[in-house]
């Protein structure tokens, strides 16, 4: 089985990571170690799909903004108007071509607070959402489809 | 300041646990147990990060640590049961 | 509050309903009873090691060391068998337990 | 040497017979060995007749002062000689009487062993060595009797004798070491001469006591007698040997040999005398009403035995003398009569005495044999049993003193005389005369004539004695006498005719009114129209046994069932006492808690917490998936006071092993389904609520008052050489995988084994695949990254173990719940965990291998070293061998996680959606 | 290398042929029987070299008594050592030509039974002696389950249930000891209890009886003696075979406690508590035994019977009975174990020509002769009526073992008809090897006597033992 | 430790506390499961990633570069969070079906 070099790259990082005070011993320690655990545990390289850096850190910013945001309308909606929110069922078809990126899509669906992804209906690609408080069913959908489906195809080009 | 702040934190994450609590003894379905539950592990996560500043030392840190990592693991076993009984053997009960 | 009245209030506690639940006489209740206990036994090892916050039982590689400004680690050590001895053992019952409920059923 | 040779001998023989296949090899083996030991027996007998008691002695058991003696007087000589001489003429006559019979060798080797037994009573010269053979005459005879084992008389015969004589074995051992006690040696020739110091011994009772059981219970004394009516179950051969001339003897034996020690006393007299005469009369009455001819035979023993008992009894020395001269004689006459009834049976097919009529027509030879024979039991003058029942006679009028039995037993005697001859002539005349068979299958006709050769000689010894007693038995009668009585002989003559006396006037009037007695009861066939009788005292056995064994019966109910609660219960309850008893009584001054307004500190609320969700878990409300949730939330409780309470190791630790365990749980639950409770009575509720709080109150009580005392401890030492003698920071680690790492190495090959055990327990389950967790479409790609990186934090751990929080332990069950959830999400084997079992191989040949390379530098098992080697570009480099043994722990710890929680994961497809 | 090391040989072996049984399944017989040999020479070598006076102290990865872990070989541990051996030895044996051995892991769990019930012999630390309590039972769970039907899941059940809250009270007492004393080796308790004052003292006093409970537990003794009979009956008598000795272990733990802390801890109430329950139990195992209907049913009585014997003479005080308490520990355990492996053959149905086994193992068990338990019976029975306090208990062992006999004579009496197959070469050879065992003690009486004598006066005066443990020096003095 | 990492810190653990107590609040209100589902898992993330940025900040002078590892448990747990609610939501549709329109985009079905 050949090393996928990317699973070994981030390996190797979040080993240094972990390691706090970061040293040559340690370094070619975390070489060996990345290399046995890629060898044996990570997934084969998938091919063709190539990480690009600048949308990913936009969608990561874009990401953690949300959260940050989203999360404070949140605690207003918990806090202040709980008896009147209006849970709603939203579909969302994907135009996403393969499993990873919608699975992390809908992962981002869920880390952003008012939205929860439920299910993936595998043959009509569509996500079930569900939202906490949501008055228009369709603008919703489209946020998600321009905010983060839009970036998500640009990240794995 | 931060030492100011730390036992209303502390408190506070403790009201948080509790009320978590409340939710787990009181269902009223078993997915709503395991939620809090898993809630639960989530907060005692952050207690323990916020006790290390607390104590100055980052001595627990790999228990925050490997809540993060398992802590999910025995909602995921919940979740698993709940879907594949349905409470098939033990309807009637919360 | 002290440690020591918390700890010796969370042992009771644990120890009185893992005996109840010994005491119940269902299977499943045995296992819950048995997981309970061992806790309930695990919190008392530990208590016999003067338990005190931020006194972790690690030393500096280099210096003296003043055993007095420690937690007693022998408890803890016993403590760790004593978990997975039990984790061993719960392992163990369950599957026992299936195996007889799964006799119940068949006859 | 000789002494040797008559001990081990028959033993030898009976081994030897018990591997043959032939019979007829095994009756040669048999008789040689008899007739070899009557011939050393006549070899050395005058030089025992002179009073040279022969004597050898081996160390045998220090420990209680006892030797393996053999000791053989002219006492034991006539019992020896007994024991030999009969048991060749039984051999002889055996071997026709069960010629065909397949178990043959088997019963030879048996007839041996017990020879071998009975010998060794005999001949033993030390107490324990005499109880110890004692016993082994219970069970040789146990297996002589069951010998037609399937068959429900020989089961309940063998059973009742066993019992019974199991019952002397038990008095006799407890006697023997009252008595060894009381003389101050085992030594039987110290024993014998220490008798009046054992008299004065307040434990002088109660020997008596357990020695009397023992003698009555063997030798069909009251109110044990019964046994030997069911013993008659048993071939004839037996009946023959064991309950007319040894067994049975064997009780007269120890009367007759530990008459110098313990008679003499009041107790004596009346106890031996007493159950003697009542053992007379019930035997001879019981005699004459039997139907079946070897009950008449076995009773009529029981009633000769009792003559001997009460002769003993009066404990006079001529009385001994009169003693063993019946000794002599019954042994005689009865063994014949068994012969003949033996021959008889054989013949007809049956020994049932309305059928067996008139064969006086048909055996003439044995006819006038058995009359003999039945003549000599009856005490027609001219046989040997005149003479001895003239001496009973004659000492029952010698009595003096004692009133009540001085006046009883000459009239008893008469009774039983006359009761002798009742049966005597019913034997007779009933076998031989009184019309014509009935029913018989087949014509009888004399046996072959080496069956009759062995009745013929015993006749014929019968009639010598009976004519001529002085010189066939006297010096012998003589030597022996004088050995039991342990001093000087009395006066006494062994003659024929006495002259004109009262005890020829009894003699006479027994005969008379014996005969009359018969005549009048048994006149057209009367006696035969009485139903069977009961046998006395055997029903009230049965009764009591059955009785002992409804009790056990109903004891272990009460542990049987589905009671696991009650063995809690009790075990709770005897916890509580044994621990509250001494904190009751003791002088414990009750520290209460000083409580204190400080600041929340942190986890304590944690544990509030935790007891909540324990007293959730307690309740029978909740389904049990919510049991396990609040199981889940009290373990996260436990881990979170650990962690606040400076036990990072433990915290960890505890944590993983939650998940694990609730993982399982999880998965387990799917095959369990749990019975509803049961409703419990509202006492019974209250008894397991008032244990439990007292169990559980106990226990916080024991750790509050164990928290208030600080002792110096032991891990003082492990703190100050955690570095220097371990080469690491972490106590908890250094202590788990060094100080005591024996105590890790066994935790590991617990959880190891465990693991196996279910691993091969659900086995068949496992023929399936696993159960994925289908229908997630997040969960695939999660773990697909989480595994990776669980594999990284745990070498990460293991790697700082030694000096940090971390090591092995939670290294490998973070490195198995990762694997597991791989296994459930992927529904894959990966080839590394697909054998799960070289993880455990491999980590306990690792451990051992690190623990044991300390041996090849001369160090102790466990022994670890470490060192700081610098190395170029890496730098200083902490190595502790300890590290490779906590690598070896890892490893059995993912291996029996992987089984523990994948052994619950087969079954079933998950139904989609 | 100094022979010192082969104290550790009985626990290592084991557990390293468990292992390669793991490593290498299809070697797993070959390997099981050469390590069963070699444990075999080795407490043979135990019990010479104690038997020469020198008990073999051995300091785990070499850290001096309290602050490590010792394992001590003295006359006491050797000897129950060697009847371990020559019991398992048999039963091994058996099992194989049984064709037991082809379940799951046979082997390896075997050793590791054999492994702790060594272990927990030769230790001389409190929690050292729990973990080879659970190394024990979980081996025996093994051996429980082989076979795995459902009267087996059944039997095992309550015995894992009932063993593991027992394990919980082992904890709770070896912590409280700890908490009130501060170590855990037996020989520093035995300094350290006496210096206890007051409410130290009772709690204390409050552990060891909590211990004592559990030895109790393990013993089987009467207020909780449910256990045995449910599991040893229930399970394949062949498995059952393997456990004779563990009751044993109650008993020993209950005599090492008396003896090394019973002087200054325990008053006469408490010992006579302790003897009042081995007083129960031998006379229900006799009840039981009476009214029992099965072969194995019998044995487990029987085995019930002898712990609750052991537990009397173990307690009483007297030396004479103590030594007979010692002579009978291996006999007993090896008719019984014969006595189970009849069973074994009789379930089968290959009792044909078994039947002298079926005598011998029923002698045995009943106590009669001329097998070594009849003597060893004979001599505890002698110190016990040596001491006039002691004679009630006297009476009543003999009264248990009329009652054993008589239900041992029914049961035994209905297979005297069984028939069947012959049983095969090496099933006889193992049954000759337990049976001959307990005959050869009884030729053999003197020097075991002597042995056992010499053992029953170390354990009076618990000094040496203290000292040895406590004084012995690590290799290169560390 | 300078004086405004020290108000940095302070001021992410009380927002954190602040959030893990809003999400427990509405874990305990709120009126449905789905919606109960919705509060924690958000709420809890800020609530323990401020509480590991704290902690991030708070050891920063001490361990410098290094300290940034007491991120890594916030990476797991935005890994696990999403899996987790979704697992029980699915449970929950297991046993209490929901309908849902067809049609996409904008269908929406109240439980
Ligand atoms: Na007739
Ligand atoms: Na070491």
């Amino acid at each position: 089985m050949r090393v996928s070099l990317p699973w070994w790259a981030g390996l190797w990082c979040f080993w240094m990571l972990l390691q706090g005070s970061p040293s040559l011993g340690s370094a070619l320690l975390g070489v060996l170690v990345a290399w046995l655990i890629a060898r044996w545990l990570a997934p084969e390289a998938s091919g063709g799909a190539r990480l690009r850096v600048l949308p990913l850190l936009r969608l990561l910013g874009r990401v953690a903004w949300d959260i940050v945001a989203s999360n404070l309308a949140m605690i207003s909606m918990v806090l202040l108007r709980s008896n009147r929110l209006r849970p709603r069922w939203v579909e969302v078809s994907l135009d996403l071509p393969d499993d990873p990126r919608r699975v992390v899509l809908a992962a981002i669906v869920s880390l952003t607070p008012g939205t929860l992804s439920v299910d993936l209906d595998a043959e009509s690609r569509c996500l079930l959402v569900h939202a906490l408080d949501c008055g228009d069913e369709d603008a919703l959908a489209s946020t998600i489809k321009s905010r983060y489906e839009s970036l998500l195809l640009e990240v794995f080009a | 300041m931060t030492e100011a702040v730390l036992p209303f934190v502390t408190l506070a994450y403790l009201v948080a646990m509790g009320l978590c609590g409340l939710r787990l003894l009181s269902g009223p379905q078993a997915e709503d147990r395991v939620l809090a539950l898993d809630t639960l592990y989530i907060m005692a996560l952050a207690l323990i990060a916020v006790l290390s500043i607390g104590s100055g030392h980052p001595i627990n840190f790999e228990g925050v640590l490997a809540i993060a990592m398992v802590g999910f693991v025995g909602t995921i076993a919940a979740a698993r049961f709940l879907t594949r009984s349905r409470g098939a053997n033990d309807a009637g009960l919360d | 509050m002290s440690v020591e009245l918390m700890l010796a209030a969370a042992i009771a506690v644990l120890v009185a309903c893992a005996l109840y639940c010994l005491m119940r006489g269902r299977l499943f209740d045995v296992i819950v009873g048995i997981t309970l206990l061992s806790y309930g036994v695990n919190l008392f090892l530990f208590a016999m090691g003067r338990p005190a916050a931020n006194r972790a039982p690690i030393v500096p590689a280099h210096g003296s060391v003043v055993p007095a400004e420690y937690v007693d680690p022998l408890p803890q050590a016993l403590v760790l068998t004593a978990i997975v001895i039990g984790f061993a053992m719960t392992g163990l019952m369950v599957a026992l337990v299936i195996k007889r409920v799964q006799s119940k059923g068949e006859g | 040497m000789t002494l040797l040779l008559i001990a081990l001998l028959p033993w030898c023989v009976a081994l030897v017979a018990s591997r043959l296949r032939s019979g007829e090899i095994a009756f040669w083996l048999a008789f040689a060995c008899c007739v070899t030991l009557v011939a050393t027996l006549g070899a050395i007998a005058p030089g025992v007749w002179a009073g040279g008691a022969m004597r050898i002695s081996a160390e045998w058991l220090p420990g209680l002062g006892a030797a393996a003696t053999l000791r053989l007087d002219a006492l034991a000589w006539l019992f020896a000689m007994l024991v030999a001489a009969i048991g060749a003429l039984v051999m002889l006559y055996a071997r026709y009487y069960l010629a065909g019979d397949r178990q043959l060798p088997r019963f030879f080797a048996l007839m041996c062993g017990f020879m071998g037994a009975m010998l060794g009573v005999v001949l033993a010269g030390d107490l324990i060595l005499l109880a110890l053979c004692w016993e082994l005459t219970s069970v040789a005879s146990f297996l002589l009797i069951a010998f037609n084992a399937p068959e429900r008389g020989a089961l309940r015969g063998a059973r009742a004798a066993l019992t019974v004589t199991g019952l002397g074995g038990v008095a006799l051992i407890a006697a023997v070491l009252m008595l060894g006690r009381a003389a101050g040696s085992f030594d039987l020739a110290e024993v014998l001469a220490s008798g009046a110091a054992v008299r004065a011994d307040p434990r002088y009772p109660w020997i008596l006591a357990c020695f009397l059981i023992a003698v009555f219970s063997k030798s069909a004394q009251f109110p044990f007698q019964f046994w030997l009516a069911r013993a008659m179950a048993a071939p004839t051969p037996v009946s023959a040997y064991l309950h007319s001339a040894t067994l049975v003897k064997a009780g007269i034996f120890l009367l007759l040999r530990f008459y110098p020690v313990l008679a003499g006393s009041e107790a004596w007299f009346f106890t031996v005398s007493a159950v003697g005469a009542v053992t007379l009369l019930l035997g001879g009455v019981a005699a004459v009403f039997q139907h079946d001819l070897k009950g008449l035979l076995a009773y009529s023993t029981v009633s000769h035995l009792g003559l001997i008992t009460l002769l003993i009894g009066f404990s006079a020395d001529t009385a001994i003398v009169a003693a063993v001269f019946h000794v002599i004689n019954h042994a005689t006459f009865k063994a014949s009569l068994f012969m003949a009834a033996g021959i008889v049976d054989h013949e007809c097919g049956t020994r049932d005495l309305r059928k067996v009529n008139g064969l006086w027509r048909f055996m003439p030879l044995t006819g006038s044999l058995a009359i003999v024979a039945a003549a000599a039991m009856a005490g027609v003058p001219l046989l040997n049993g005149f003479l001895s029942k003239e001496m009973f006679f004659d000492e029952s009028l010698a009595l003096e003193g004692h009133d009540p039995i001085a006046l009883l037993a000459p009239l008893a005697a008469l009774v039983a005389g006359a009761a002798g001859v009742a049966y005597s002539s019913r034997f007779v005349h009933d076998v031989f005369f009184n019309g014509e068979p009935v029913g018989l299958t087949r014509t009888p006709h004399e046996p072959p004539l080496w069956m009759a050769v062995p009745v013929g000689i015993l006749v014929a010894i019968c009639l010598l004695v009976g004519l001529m007693p002085e010189p066939v038995v006297g010096v012998a009668l003589a030597a022996a006498a004088r050995a039991a009585l342990g001093g000087a002989l009395p006066a006494y003559s062994l003659a024929v005719w006495h002259g004109f006396n009262l005890p020829l006037a009894m003699s006479t009037f027994a005969l008379v009114a014996g005969v009359a007695v018969y005549a009048a009861h048994g006149r057209g066939r009367r006696l035969h129209r009485r139903p069977t009788p009961v046998a006395i005292g055997y029903e009230a056995f049965e009764c009591l046994l059955l009785a002992l064994a409804r009790c056990g019966q109903t004891l272990t109910r009460q542990l049987r069932g589905d009671h696991m609660r009650l063995q809690m219960a009790a075990l709770a309850l005897v916890a509580v006492v044994a621990a509250g008893v001494p904190l009751l009584l003791g002088p414990v001054a009750v520290t209460l808690p000083a409580i204190s307004a400080g600041a929340v500190s942190g986890g304590e609320i944690i544990w509030l917490v935790g007891a909540v969700f324990a007293l959730g878990a307690v309740s029978g409300k909740v389904r049990p998936v919510t049991v396990l949730l609040f199981l889940g939330a009290v373990g996260l409780s436990v881990s979170m006071a650990f962690a606040a309470l400076s036990a990072p190791d433990l915290a960890l630790t505890q944590l993983f092993v939650e998940v694990a365990t609730v993982l399982l749980l999880m998965l387990a639950l799917e095959r369990m389904p749990v019975e509803p409770l049961r409703q419990r009575s509202l006492g019974a509720h209250i008894r397991y609520i008032a244990l439990a709080l007292a169990g559980g109150g106990g226990c916080g009580w024991l750790a509050w008052e164990a928290m208030q005392r600080k002792p110096t401890t032991i891990s003082d030492f492990h703190l100050l050489h955690a570095v220097d003698g371990a080469g690491g920071t972490n106590a908890v680690n250094v202590i788990i995988v060094d100080f005591r790492g024996f105590d890790t190495l066994g935790e590991v090959t617990v959880l190891a084994a465990a693991a196996l055990i279910v691993w091969s327990f659900l086995a068949r389950e496992r023929s399936g695949a696993i159960t994925r967790f289908r229908g997630s479409f997040m969960l695939p790609l999660a773990v697909r990254v989480l595994m990776p990186s669980a594999a990284l934090v745990a070498v990460h751990l293991y790697l700082r173990g030694h000096n940090l929080p971390g090591g092995g332990f939670v290294a490998g069950l973070l490195l198995a719940i990762g694997l597991v959830l791989e296994a459930l999400a992927l529904g894959s084997w990966r080839s590394p965990h697909a054998k799960p079992v070289r993880w455990l191989a491999g980590g306990l040949g690792l451990a051992l291998a690190t623990s044991g390379a300390s041996l090849a530098f001369g160090f102790p098992f466990l022994t670890s070293t470490f060192g700081h080697p610098v190395l170029p570009l890496l730098g200083e480099l902490p190595l502790a061998s300890a590290a490779a043994f906590d690598l070896g722990v890892l490893a059995v710890v993912v291996g029996a996680t992987l089984m523990l929680i994948l052994a619950f994961a087969f079954g079933r497809e998950e139904r989609s959606g | 290398m100094p022979l010192q090391h082969l104290v550790i040989a009985p626990i290592a072996l084991p557990l390293l042929a468990a292992t390669l049984c793991l490593a290498a399944p299809r070697a797993s017989r070959a390997i099981s029987l050469c390590s069963a040999l070699a444990t075999l020479a080795v407490s043979v070598f135990l019990v010479a070299t104690a038997a020469s006076g020198d008990a073999l102290v051995y300091l785990l990865g070499n850290w001096r008594a309290p602050f490590g872990i010792a394992l001590l070989s003295d006359r006491l541990g050797a000897w129950a050592v060697l009847a371990t051996a020559w019991v398992l030895c048999g039963v091994l044996l058996f099992s194989i030509g049984a064709g037991r051995d082809k379940g799951a892991y046979f082997h390896p769990l075997y050793q590791v039974l054999w492994m702790g019930v060594n272990g927990a012999f030769l230790t001389a630390d409190v929690f050292n002696l729990f973990v080879f309590f659970e190394v024990m039972l979980v081996g025996s769970y093994g051996i429980a389950l082989q076979g795995a039907g459902m009267a087996e899941a059944r039997a095992t059940l309550r015995y894992v249930a009932i063993n593991l809250a027992g394990s919980a009270l082992f904890l709770i007492a070896a912590g409280l000891l700890y908490g009130v004393c501060g170590t855990l080796s037996m020989a520093d308790l035995a300094l350290r209890l006496p210096a206890l004052q007051g409410a130290d003292r009772a709690l204390a006093l409050s552990g060891a009886g909590l211990l004592a409970v559990v030895f109790l537990l393990k013993a089987a003794a009467l207020p909780l003696s449910a256990w045995l009979p449910q599991t040893y009956g229930g399970v394949s008598p062949a498995s059952a075979a393997s456990f004779t000795l563990l009751t044993k272990l109650g008993a020993y733990g209950m005599l090492r406690v008396v003896s090394l802390w019973g002087g200054t801890l325990f008053d006469a109430n408490w010992i006579a508590v302790v003897m009042a329950c081995g007083a129960g139990t031998v006379l229900l195992a006799g009840a039981g035994a009476l009214a029992s209907l099965s072969l194995a049913r019998v044995a487990a009585w029987g085995v019930l019977g002898s712990s609750g014997l052991l537990l009397i003479v173990f307690c009483s005080g007297s030396p004479q009975a103590l030594a007979g308490g010692l002579f009978y520990l291996p006999p007993s355990a090896m008719c019984a174990s014969a006595l189970f492996l009849v069973a074994d053959l009789h379930r089968r149905n290959r009792l044909a020509d078994g039947k002298l086994w079926l005598l011998i193992a029923a002698v045995g068990v009943a106590g009669l002769p001329p097998l070594a338990p009849f003597l060893a019976k004979l001599q505890a029975l002698d110190g016990l009526f040596a001491a006039p306090d002691l004679h009630g208990l006297a009476w009543l062992i003999l009264a248990a073992s009329l009652l054993t006999l008589t239900g041992l004579a029914r049961v035994a009496l209905r297979l005297a008809g069984a028939g069947g197959e012959p049983a095969n070469k090496v099933e006889h050879l193992a049954l000759a090897w337990l049976c001959g065992g307990a005959l050869a003690m009884s030729t053999l009486a003197a020097p075991i006597q002597r042995y056992t004598a010499v053992a029953a006066s170390e354990l009076a005066a618990p000094q040496a033992y203290i000292r040895q443990v406590l004084d012995a020096v690590p290799v290169g003095g560390r | 430790m300078p004086a405004w990492i020290d108000a940095l810190v302070a001021g992410l653990l009380v927002v954190g506390a602040f959030a893990a107590l809003v999400g427990a609040w509405g874990l305990v209100k709120l009126p449905e499961f789905m919606m109960r589902l919705h509060a924690p898992t958000k709420a809890s993330t800020l609530g323990a990633g401020c509480a590991l940025a704290a902690l991030t900040l708070r050891f920063a002078g001490v361990e410098g570069v290094g300290s940034l590892r007491y991120l890594i448990p916030l990476i797991f747990v935005f890994i696990t969070a999403p899996v987790s609610a979704h697992m029980l939501a699915r449970a929950w549709r297991a046993r209490n079906p929901v309908k849902i329109e067809a049609g996409s985009g904008g269908s929406s079905g109240k439980s």
